[in-house]
């Protein structure tokens, strides 16, 4: 235990990057998650890399567009409505098949809404808020170790798929310092023969998203696109499940909401209630098939978000019997609460 | 005495700019605190005030207002 | 052990910095910890609190809203925080700062004169760490009294860690109080 | 002597809110607040009045002034007055900016509105940080400034020089009023109010577009007591933004 | 028949903004909607309108935002790329109740794509592309006539409820000259009591989506736009069953791949093969309950998208046995063929 | 005579793609891509090159040059450049825009690049016109010019006067290049090559932003044969955006 | 009836509003029309075509990558419209223009010379009249003469309407050409 | 002669820029149409060509190169 140190979740997330490799960091000022650029400014110079604070959220994500286009691992962060204006940008990354890291420490909305955390913002991150036939690839951490170790794995996912990979915490989770044993590098290397480098002892490089001629390029642009997207929907679903294997009930929550219904399942099992928790590491690909498995034999399903209802969605989609799915949302900032997750499961009955 | 500041302390954040503007040099902080926790402005001799207003007009806070005594 | 606290004051007392001490001190203890400062709509530049939750079991939701501890530094800390404190819980206050008495009869209230024992260590700046003396000394399945001094180290910037001395010093006399 | 008669030399603006507003301790945007809101009152616009609110730390001006109200988001004040404004032409459309809204995220806006010379009036509050967000660099920090997007200090070889919003908008063609004025000491916060006067007088004259650009404080991320931060306006924003008119059509 | 004129669909959206009362129009050009702010620009003075071609999206937007603010009756139109720039203006929006009528001619994407007619913008439009928890009313019309039709009732639909009514065409519906009768206005008047007129003889009005103080008071917000997104599901739901009643095969589309579809039940029908079209109107509220029912009897819902798979995903929900919905999607801008329909439906055989 | 010895005056230069383009008869972005190419060659950079393609007619120029080429959405091909630029200093990256491209969506993008001084090259192409969406109103049409969106001209009073991206951005301190030139004739042609020269040649240096305008013509949207669109650049534009040197730092 | 047109030239040749004009002609006999212009990947300034179709039945597509009849102006034309044309359709070239023969055996090959028509009326502009008249000769299910003529008052616009009477006179010619 | 242009007509436009700007007037368009289907560019007195190269610096679609014959 010598080796933890307490660490906020934004600063973790943004020495992880650090170690993964990150030394392009492009960002705009927004709570709450300025001291993941406030961290990079200070260390990103003492690893030779690169700190620098864009006009806008627009130009963040460009300069992240242009960078990764360089070949650089780069990464970007902001808050919901910051996220919002980055959707041009992500779509065209996605065109344009570039890798890169887009964190989104969620807050309460719609529109300047307010700065506490939320997960209102599930839907554009896993239906793609920008225009066209795209994915995103979706981590949601749930502890401060979490935002640390996922963004690791973050850097690698971009790249060996040419991805954004977002990272989709909340206000809590990037606020909250909590026990932190630092990730070691994974030490994977990717070749980018894509990258834009100047065309010496080469074909000339292209980065691009536009497909004109012939009528169908682009198109074909989108078969290609969905391939990757389905090999990435094979491979790499991730979630955990929690006491899953006898329960009567499930939860099935993510991120800040997943530490609630953790408790709550702790407590009721404590009551002798078979409740389990079934919680997302990656939102998209959604995990449906461990979900199937993990719902297969319980009599009700709660989901619990920090919204209204997005995520329920999937949940929907991945269960055969969807009636049985039941909903429990906090939205604008306000967190479930243990004691009415415990009480609704109570009321199931059995 | 021709007019003087009225200070609705309550309000008064303590910010001491209205002490840094007076002419005179009238305007202070007080030694106790107010509802908001902080030590407000007093004005330390209402005699000397020219009722220039600067006080007032430097308050970010809508603390202070100036009166002027009418003539007679 | 699962305590909640809330420490609370005014924008320079160091109430964030003694959240996380005390956090330091009980992960190096091997419990679970969580600190988060508010950050939500308060006035500009008024007061400051964290929330703080120090357990043997993993932490769910790190907010407080209703705090087994409170630790108010300031007037309008108490004010706030008074009527959130869960009955049964305690009620630290800064007798230093704070001229009017608690009023709740349902939770262990008790004042430590922090700014006053840190003057008297030779510091005016060191009143969180009287606060925290105070807390370990009701509270002492929190965290040890080394434990918090060796986290001293770790919390305080390289640029402030000349003041260890004093801070432990106020630290020790607020614990030794009766 | 309680009985004496009097009069107020300086009483609450009609168009103020009485109430204790959210801004830190001698933070300039309260200063501002007030002398737009006198300068509402003398034209007698108050029913007219309509203020857009930038997200910055004067997101609730609207709470504040005693009329009607529109939150914009970041940066896109200019565009939300144009919309207003083209809509009802006989109210008194202001857009209140700070300068990260203005001139980081909003560049386009305010130049675009700027140059169609549409006819409401623009108050840009300069404190050369980014106050709401925590004190980060704003467009306008000042060379070797620190903050916390600038742990060193602002490097102009790396992130470019403090912009001069009244400089780059005195480039273009329509805007009929441009001045720099501070709120430093008692004498340029009359000055700042005349300049406020004059701009609202335009628009009322259907004249066209107004620049009023204030050099602020922000006490809290500067680190500075609020007199120390107002003589940090005067010996070092004042030299690099000088005050003054730039343009009076 | 002669009231009927052969009209651009884009133009004959903007004569009926028109006859619906709107009198503002803000727009950025962008292929393939063009025709539209062209229009507006030589229609609107004519009518004391005003007309004006903003910076770029985001400030269109944004004027829409302050003269829906101020009351008018107000539109906006773009296509992919630039409607993706919208989505934060839009959560404002949304959480500032304002009404407005935002049009979006898709493109191919993602990123820069194409500029051919496409259906990748499905996710974006019904699950909001913004920040937050909100929702926009989403129009599919079919044809010109619809074009009209739709953005007549689109403008009361967005007073009546303060909400964004999004129109939701293509290119090809864009770009398509055919037979119109001009709609007539409705003459529905909606009081707006909380519109920026000045504070003559009233409490000051504030129009903003910022909740700071107390806490709660944004999921207030929330839950009130819940509810009233709760009452346009119940009562704007709208679609059209076509030759389902005794439908054996399902087909389900919107816009221009509906009318695709339609000339394949047509042909099917003449072949003997019992197929019925589910075609939307409004993609949100999805019309689940009337799909439900002109699902119910069928073997097989093949659902045809100028995608690769959106709207599949509220027929699932919609439906029972989720298990009988397919996919047929063409991409990039390019158009489902009648053939390929015909194929398929032929392979389920009875 | 057929097999005299002869030397190449003028021959395709090897940084440019040997390809019939997709710009309309006597468009102006073929000349300045071909000034460009050669300006690649003569510095010998032609495999350190990176272009950043706008949304807009030029958005092809990728295909165009014969070295690596990137795409930008529309108006923020100075963001990207900016990103290319600062993980490979040592490449050369030119972002060629477009009117409504670099001065109305991409305004603060291209403003906080030059302000920030980064150290590449933009090539500023000014048609007064929309050239790729069919002819609307750019930021640089012309008083009372006829486009689809100002169908009975450019009105300033209503929508502002022609914006100068040279003399704006010669409002900031940073840029230590800014030059207008155009090439509706020949003479003014060469000095548009020679402007492009220098500022490459400054990124070569490392000396940061260099801004050359070009006045360039849009047959197509203009309804004019290409020489009465060079002619018009002559007679309308350069009267109003006048030629020359802003600044060589 | 179900035709699916091309009809392809020039930027100036005026193709776009020969389409419009057989659209507007077709719907005031109460037929179904549709008329959408390629507004894809071109060259600039180059090609311009449009696709027509015209039905007794609701029209699905708009598009028409198989040509029951294909019109084409210049040469360009019908290099690229020839090999679409479905078999069994009808191929119609303005043999003013175009030198070239076409090569399809599978489908009707019919020349006009349009330029020349609209020379010979007196107008170098109305060779897209002499197209059409053309097109009705062969295929009169679309319109009748007389529907077209009446509709030119509708297509043409009011700046150049004045150019009517040729036009009708370059169509009449062209649809009475053996 | 001194050199002359070497004109790839098939890539030619014909947008006749390289007909304005030759100091001489020997650029020309053909009567006849290449395969784009334009009349495309001609020099119709090679002979008088001063390869001053301004036909091929104003060309927008790179039709035209120009040589110059050594001395000798
Ligand atoms: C799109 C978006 N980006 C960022 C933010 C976060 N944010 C809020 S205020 C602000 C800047 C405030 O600085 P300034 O405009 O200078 O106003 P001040 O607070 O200094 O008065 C920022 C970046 C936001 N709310 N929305
Ligand atoms: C976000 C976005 N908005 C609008 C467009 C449509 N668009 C393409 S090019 C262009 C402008 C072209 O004008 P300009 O930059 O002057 O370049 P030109 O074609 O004249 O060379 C526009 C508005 C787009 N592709 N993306
Ligand atoms: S009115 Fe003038 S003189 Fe009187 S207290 Fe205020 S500042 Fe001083
Ligand atoms: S200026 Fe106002 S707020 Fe500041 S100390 Fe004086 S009275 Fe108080
Ligand atoms: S942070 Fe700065 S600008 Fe904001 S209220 Fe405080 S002093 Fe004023
Ligand atoms: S439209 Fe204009 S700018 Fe575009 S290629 Fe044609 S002539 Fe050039
Ligand atoms: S090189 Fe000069 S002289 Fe020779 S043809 Fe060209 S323009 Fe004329
Ligand atoms: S300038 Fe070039 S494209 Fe134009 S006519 Fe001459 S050779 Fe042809
Ligand atoms: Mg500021
Ligand atoms: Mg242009």
């Amino acid at each position: 235990m010598s080796d933890q140190i307490l660490m906020k979740g934004n600063e973790a997330l943004g020495e992880a990057a650090i170690i993964a490799g990150c030394r392009f960091y492009f960002g705009y000022p927004i709570t709450p998650q300025n001291e993941v650029p406030a961290y990079m400014a200070r260390r990103l110079p003492d690893v030779g890399g690169t700190f620098l604070q864009a006009e806008s959220e627009i130009a963040a994500i460009n300069m992240v567009y242009g960078a990764s286009a360089a070949g650089a691992r780069v990464m970007t962060s902001s808050s919901s409505p910051g996220i919002s204006l980055k959707q041009e940008g992500l779509s065209y990354i996605a065109g344009a098949e570039l890798p890169c890291v887009v964190v989104n420490i969620m807050r309460g909305g719609p529109g300047l809404g307010n700065i506490a955390g939320s997960q209102g913002d599930y839907f554009q991150s896993t239906r793609g808020g920008g225009n066209g036939d795209y994915r995103q690839l979706v981590l949601t951490p749930a502890t401060v170790q979490e935002m640390a170790d996922l963004t690791v794995l973050a850097f690698d996912l971009a790249d060996k798929y040419r991805v954004t990979v977002l990272i989709l915490g909340d206000g809590y989770l990037g606020q909250i310092s909590e026990a932190l044993t630092l990730p070691k590098p994974t030490g994977k290397v990717f070749d980018k023969p894509w990258a834009l480098t100047g065309a010496k002892g080469r074909k000339p490089n292209k980065v691009a998203s536009l497909r004109l001629v012939p009528e169908s390029s682009l198109e074909e642009l989108n078969l290609v696109l969905d391939e990757k997207y389905k090999s990435i929907s094979a491979n790499e679903c991730r979630s955990e499940s929690y006491l899953t294997d006898d329960a009567d009930y499930l939860l099935v929550a993510y991120g800040t909401s997943s530490r609630i219904c953790r408790e709550a399942v702790n407590e009721l099992r404590e009551e002798g209630i078979k409740v389990g928790l079934f919680r997302l590491i990656t939102a998209w690909p959604f995990p449906a098939e461990a979900l199937r498995k993990a719902a297969d034999k319980t009599k009700k399903i709660l989901t619990v978000e920090m919204s209204l209802g997005q995520m329920i969605e999937d949940v929907q989609l991945s269960v055969k019997d969807s009636d049985k799915v039941d909903f429990y949302g906090r939205s604008g900032g306000m967190l479930p609460e243990t004691d009415e997750i415990k009480r609704r499961i109570k009321a199931y009955g059995n | 005495m021709r007019g003087k500041p009225i200070i609705d302390t309550g309000k008064c954040k303590g910010c001491e700019l209205c002490n840094g503007v007076c002419p005179v040099n009238i305007m202070s902080m007080s030694e106790t605190f107010n509802k908001q926790g902080v030590q407000y402005a007093v004005c330390i001799d209402e005699e000397k005030c020219t009722t220039c207003g600067a006080c007032a007009i430097i308050c970010p806070d809508m603390v202070i207002k100036v009166i002027k005594y009418e003539q007679g | 052990m699962h305590e909640r606290m809330i420490i609370a004051g005014f924008g320079g007392q160091g109430v964030i910095m003694a959240g996380k001490l005390l956090c330091i001190a009980a992960m190096n203890e091997n419990k679970y910890v969580s600190h988060i400062p508010s950050y939500g709509a308060e006035m500009r530049g008024g007061t400051a609190n964290c929330s703080v939750v120090i357990s043997d079991k993993e932490i769910g939701s790190p907010t407080v809203p209703k705090p087994t501890i409170a630790v108010v530094m300031n007037t309008p800390s108490l004010t706030k925080f008074e009527p959130m404190v869960k009955p049964g819980g305690l009620l630290i206050y800064n007798s230093s700062l704070i001229d009017q008495k608690p009023k709740r009869t349902d939770i262990t209230v008790v004042d430590v004169k922090a700014n006053d024992i840190s003057e008297a260590e030779g510091s005016t700046r060191a009143a969180n760490m009287a606060a925290i003396g105070k807390v370990l000394a009701l509270k002492p399945e929190i965290a040890s009294l080394e434990s918090v001094i060796k986290a001293l180290d770790v919390a305080i910037s390289a640029r402030n860690r000349k003041h260890n001395d004093i801070n432990i010093k106020v630290l020790k006399a607020a614990f030794a109080q009766k | 002597m309680e009985t004496k008669k009097f009069k107020y030399v300086y009483d609450k603006p009609e168009a103020l809110v009485d109430k204790v507003t959210h801004y830190c301790p001698g933070c300039g945007h309260g200063i501002v607040h007030k002398l737009l809101a006198e300068v509402m009152d003398e034209f007698g616009v108050r029913e007219k009045a309509i203020i857009v609110a930038p997200v910055g730390c004067s997101v609730l001006i609207y709470d504040y002034m005693n009329f009607d109200g529109c939150e914009a988001s970041h940066g896109r004040a200019p565009a939300v007055a144009t919309g207003l404004k083209r809509v009802h032409p006989d109210n008194i459309v202001v857009a209140y900016q700070g300068d990260g809204d203005l001139l980081a995220i909003g560049t386009g806006e305010a130049i675009h509105a700027a140059n169609r010379g549409e006819n409401f009036t623009t108050i840009f509050i300069n404190n050369a940080i980014y106050g709401m967000t925590g004190g980060q660099m704003a467009p306008t920090t000042m060379e070797n400034q620190i903050t916390a997007t600038t742990p060193t200090g602002r490097d102009p070889m790396d992130v470019g020089y403090p912009i001069r919003g009244c400089e780059l908008l005195n480039s273009l063609e329509a805007p009929v009023f441009i001045e720099r004025c501070s709120i430093h000491d008692f004498k340029n916060t009359l000055k700042t109010k005349k300049a406020i006067k004059k701009g609202i007088k335009n628009q009322i004259e259907g004249r066209g577009y107004s620049f009023i650009e204030v050099l602020s404080t922000c006490p809290t991320n500067w680190g500075m007591k609020p007199q120390e931060a107002a003589d940090w306006v005067k010996d070092t924003m004042v030299p690099y933004y000088p005050l003054g008119n730039f343009r009076d059509n």
